[in-house]
């Protein structure tokens, strides 16, 4: 399939090194300028979600949530981040510095390169790889990394306890997310993120695939859960048993980064789970076709799916207990993968006999 | 060629210790539980207390008997009214005082709601020790009503020294009755709510059933008592063995569930909960009035003897053992706090678990650190 | 069961058991250091399972333990007590394999009365930390320094 | 078939759950009817008439107050929070000695609002304000004098 690639970023770099006449240097500074506003996005987003959490969280609980900070308390995660910043930094004694400090890096790192491969909306993707999925889903692997390392440098048994459950619920869990992706892909017949969404135009994969792509949604869902680390999957964090699980000696800013990268990662899954499930970034049954720019009313309903989509993780959070370990891997390894592998070929028959919609 | 066996003994994995505490999300205060681990499973709990250790006993021994009552809301403070309570029983058995038919109406209530609230906090915390946080909130809003009726009618929401020894210290206050009848029916509404919410989540029974198993002669010889040898079975409520104040006029049903497990725990507490509400409803329309304190000297002076005076509170079996001398301060106070023995329970039921496990059974063994330390 | 039968039984096997009722709801048992674990085995095998309350006491001479024990079966209750002369090196054997939940209680009896529960596994102190010098419960503990006395 | 049913069974007691927090949730976005938190200091609290915030002198316009230095209240604490400071002071109407109080001293730091003062106060000299801003800087803040200065023994209370 030939698919007519707009792609604004590469517009951008095409603009400096070409159009200009800057070459090399005018690449580099595309790049750089990408890459600002990724990290731009990284830290808002981020810390919309923290406040979003927090709001959402206290009307749950019959409590207000920030509001004294600007309007409606929205500058309320700014100054937490600034408190955060001017915070020392300590840690424990003895512990292993390269590590303990590279952890949050890595976990930086990752949530960022996930994100460049997420279309945003119409030519708006950093990163269009024609192995888009397969891409995120490896990287957000790496994410686990962090977590390990963040627990095993900090010489702290809690931590360490924290980063090895981690380590088991992702290893686990990537599974159970790979085989709901893949049964969407069997459908797409694509692994590119653009294609998948543009393969969305005239229905949406979760209505299109019926039955298996809803069973693969809610395994979607399930196994996202897991890799972000949320209740009722937090079982690195535990706060009730470990403290604050992987992170309990991270301090200012180091704490921070786990914390925004947990909120990114967050929005990285529903991102996934939007592009897959609910076509993106495009209008559902195409109400705003041609009511302005494309982009545009792409960003609208992106973030907005993406935003349902974080809610249900945030009811999920403030409704369910968590789960014991044992029972963490008994879902995965007896419910999940048995289901999913089932599912995946019950989708490749209904593909095959050109039973979906 | 060389045989490679494995034999499986020779695979150890080394044990650890965990410092769970003194200060911890789950421990509630500051107990302090040395954990033997080996990999997340619990082999060996040792507690560590006394950091909370105000030496109440030995305080006693300094005070007025009048004065004792004010040291025993610091004790279990969820239960604060009926530590009261209980040494003013002990008191007024020791003087062979009758008080009158209206404080015994009133301290029954007080117990009750005190009791009520201190399941209703229980249960908030129960739910926040398995990860679901929005119990909480939920659980305080249903308690900040008890609050709010002990605030109006005792001027204090937890510490009341509202006993008195042959009395209470003020009388009820006009909204009182207005502000309990409305509590009941918010109460019997938000409890199925709460059912739906906690108990039936399938996470949650996953993670209670069958966990922290403590069977009927266990639960008896470790000393356990209230709501832990109730849910194994053991028929132990002293409102029922050895009725007090106006226990003995009010029907209801001692709560038992035999399974033993964290869920019959659980269910005990939430059950009592609507069983505290029919002994108030018994009460709250008849309220006999015929004055509040009987007479008692301003400086009492106990007979020479040993006197020992049982309730339950919200935990267990509260016993207020006083040794006197016939002076105007005791010679010996010993309080018998259901924690202390509870905790027993805990190291028995904790070994051979998860470590998330032990979390939930600390939390249906519904510790309060002072009154483990006293 | 009542007093009679259960006083009754005790003093065949027992001959040196002192009885009283006096300035008391119980049976008041005042048992010998040497027939204590003796006693206490009876009383389990009794039917005595429930072990109330463990209270250490310092009765000024001799410093000692009082025992409530509870039948579970029909609630009787009566009152072990037991009293040791020595206040230099006072010593019991331990109830810990007889009633669980002497575990704790021997614990703090050791920490604030200096009782040695021989036997015992762990023979620790329990609220008061390593290095504390002295038994506070006991009546002849002062420390003008942690004490106001009015 | 009981895997299937114990996957049915199981979402649905999620979903039941999910159903409890909506319920207090989406109201509470619409026009918070659920909020049960208050606003400290811009919606005043609710304090009760008979709450225990510290114990007070209380005195009249004539800067009178009722407290004849019996020193009951001192007997009863049991925390030692209070002190009387008192003096014998010639009565010039009748000729005798009379005691009357220099300073009632109040510790609130060490006080657990216990009424037991109050209880054994046989004036009615003191009695509970309902003040709960009682935080300060340095401990020796919470040490009180009830007594306002200048003030004397309202004329009657004696007797």
């Amino acid at each position: 399939m030939i698919l007519t690639h707009i792609n604004y970023f590469a517009d951008l770099i095409n603009y400096f090194s070409n159009t200009l006449g800057w070459g090399f240097g005018g690449k580099i500074l595309g790049y750089v300028i990408i890459a600002l506003i990724y990290m731009t996005f990284f830290s808002v987003a981020g810390l919309l979600l923290v406040y979003l959490e927090r709001r959402v969280a206290a009307f749950f609980q019959l409590r207000l949530g920030p509001n004294r900070v600007g309007p409606w308390g929205l500058l309320q995660t700014i100054a937490d981040a600034l408190k955060l910043l001017t915070k020392e930094l300590f840690g424990t004694d003895r512990k292993d510095n390269l590590l303990y400090h590279s952890a949050y890096y890595i976990v930086i790192i990752a949530s960022l390169m996930a994100l460049s491969a997420i279309p945003f909306s119409k030519g708006l993707v950093a990163f269009d790889v024609n192995i888009g999925v397969f891409f995120i889903s490896a990287i957000s692997s790496v994410g686990v990394l962090s977590i390990l390392l963040g627990g095993w440098g900090s010489n702290n048994k809690y931590s360490m306890i924290g980063g090895m459950r981690s380590g088991l619920q992702m290893i686990s869990y990537e599974l159970s997310s790979g085989l709901a992706i893949l049964t969407i892909v069997l459908m797409a017949g694509t692994l590119s993120m653009t294609g998948i969404v543009e393969q969305q135009r005239d229905m949406i994969f979760l209505l299109k695939g019926h039955i298996p792509a809803l069973i693969a949604f809610i395994i979607f869902v399930i196994a996202g859960t897991a890799e972000s680390n949320r209740t009722p999957f937090d079982l690195p964090e535990g706060e009730a048993e470990l403290g604050a699980g992987y992170h309990t000696e991270y301090s200012g800013m180091g704490f921070a980064w786990f914390f925004l990268a947990e909120f990114i990662n967050m929005f990285i899954i529903s991102a996934v789970g939007v592009t897959l499930f609910f076509g993106g970034w495009l209008a559902p049954f195409g109400i705003t076709d041609g009511l302005g720019p494309e982009w545009a009313w792409g960003l609208f309903w992106f973030f907005l799916k993406v935003f349902l989509m974080i809610f249900l993780l945030m009811w999920f959070r403030w409704t369910f207990p968590r789960l014991r370990i044992d029972q963490l891997l008994t879902l995965e390894w007896k419910y999940l993968l048995p289901i999913g592998l089932l599912n995946i070929i019950i989708m490749a028959v209904f593909v095959y006999f050109g039973l979906i919609l | 060629m060389e045989q490679v066996t494995l034999n499986t003994a020779d695979l150890k994995s080394q044990e650890y210790f965990l410092n769970m505490g003194p200060q911890h999300p789950a421990t509630h205060g500051v107990l302090r539980l040395i954990l033997t681990l080996d990999g997340e499973v619990v082999k060996n709990i040792e507690p560590d207390l006394g950091y909370i250790h105000r030496s109440i006993e030995k305080q006693c021994e300094y005070e007025g008997y009048k004065q004792i009552i004010h040291l025993t809301d610091r004790m279990d403070y969820l239960s604060a009214h009926i530590n009261n309570e209980a040494v003013a029983l002990a008191i007024e058995q020791a003087l062979e005082i009758e008080v009158p038919e209206r404080v015994k109406v009133i301290r029954t209530i007080m117990g009750e709601l005190t009791r009520i609230a201190s399941h209703l906090l229980w249960w908030g915390v129960m739910g926040m020790d398995v990860g679901a946080l929005t119990t909480f909130m939920y659980a305080f809003r249903d308690r900040e009503m008890i609050n709010d009726i002990m605030e109006e009618t005792c001027g204090a929401r937890l510490t009341m020294s509202y006993s008195t020894p042959g009395g209470v210290m003020f009388d009820l206050h006009p909204n009182f009755q207005k502000r309990v009848k409305e509590f009941i029916p918010h109460l019997r509404k938000v409890i199925p709510k709460y059912d739906e919410l906690l108990t039936g989540n399938v996470i949650f029974q996953k993670r209670m059933k069958g966990v922290g198993y403590l069977s009927k002669e266990d639960a008896i010889s470790l000393g356990a008592s209230g709501p832990v040898a109730r849910g194994s079975g053991v028929h132990s409520d002293i409102r029922k063995i050895k009725p007090y104040s106006a226990l003995d006029k009010v029907d209801f049903k001692e709560i038992i569930y035999t399974e033993g497990d964290n869920l019959a725990r659980y269910k005990v507490r939430m059950d009592e909960m609507l069983e505290s509400l029919n002994i108030i409803e018994q009460l709250i329309d008849n309220i006999p009035d015929d004055g509040i304190q009987a007479k008692t000297k301003a400086l009492i002076k106990l007979p020479k003897g040993e006197f020992l005076q049982r309730v339950e509170t919200a935990r267990g079996d509260l016993g207020v053992y006083i040794v006197s001398d016939g002076k105007k301060n005791p010679y010996r106070v010993k309080f018998r706090s259901p924690g202390f023995s509870n905790l027993n329970a805990l190291i028995e039921m904790g070994k051979g678990h998860l470590i998330a496990d032990l979390v939930a059974i600390m939390s249906t063994l519904d510790f309060v650190v002072p009154d483990i330390d006293r | 069961m009542n007093t009679e039968t259960i006083q009754n039984k005790l003093a065949g096997i027992f001959p040196e058991l002192q009885f009283s009722e006096e300035a008391s709801q119980f049976l008041n048992i005042i048992v010998s250091k040497d027939d204590y674990i003796k006693l206490a085995e009876t009383l389990k095998n009794e039917g005595f399972d429930y072990l109330f309350s463990m209270t250490g006491m310092d009765w000024g001479k001799e410093l000692g333990v009082t025992l409530h024990l509870e039948r579970t079966e029909d609630r009787f209750m009566i009152v072990v007590k037991v009293m040791l002369e020595d206040r230099e090196n006072p010593e019991l054997p331990t109830l810990e394999n007889i009633w669980k939940t002497a575990h704790l209680h021997e614990r703090e009896i050791y920490d604030l009365f200096g009782i040695n529960f021989k036997g015992h596994s762990v023979m620790k102190r329990l609220l008061l930390s390593e290095d504390w010098e002295g038994y506070p419960m006991r009546k002849d503990w002062m420390d003008p320094s942690k004490m106001i006395i009015r | 078939m009981s895997y299937i049913g114990d996957i049915i069974g199981g979402i649905k007691t999620l979903l039941n759950g999910m159903k409890v927090t909506g319920a207090y949730f989406f109201p509470n976005i619409i026009n918070r009817k659920y909020v049960i938190t208050r606003q400290y200091p811009d919606e005043p609290a609710i304090v009760f008439e008979r709450f225990k915030g510290e114990v007070v002198m209380w005195h009249n316009e004539n800067n009178e107050h009722r407290c004849t230095g019996c020193q009951a209240c001192e007997i009863a604490c049991p925390n030692g929070s209070i002190e009387i400071i008192w003096d014998r002071v010639l009565n010039p109407e009748t000729g005798k000695k009379v005691k009357q109080i220099d300073q009632h001293i109040y510790h609130l730091g060490m006080c657990t609002m216990c009424n037991l003062c109050i209880q054994a106060c046989p004036t009615n000299a003191i009695m509970w304000s309902t003040n709960f801003h009682n935080s300060t800087y340095d401990r020796s803040q919470l040490t009180k004098v009830l007594n306002r200065p200048g003030s004397k023994l309202m004329a009657g209370v004696e007797e």
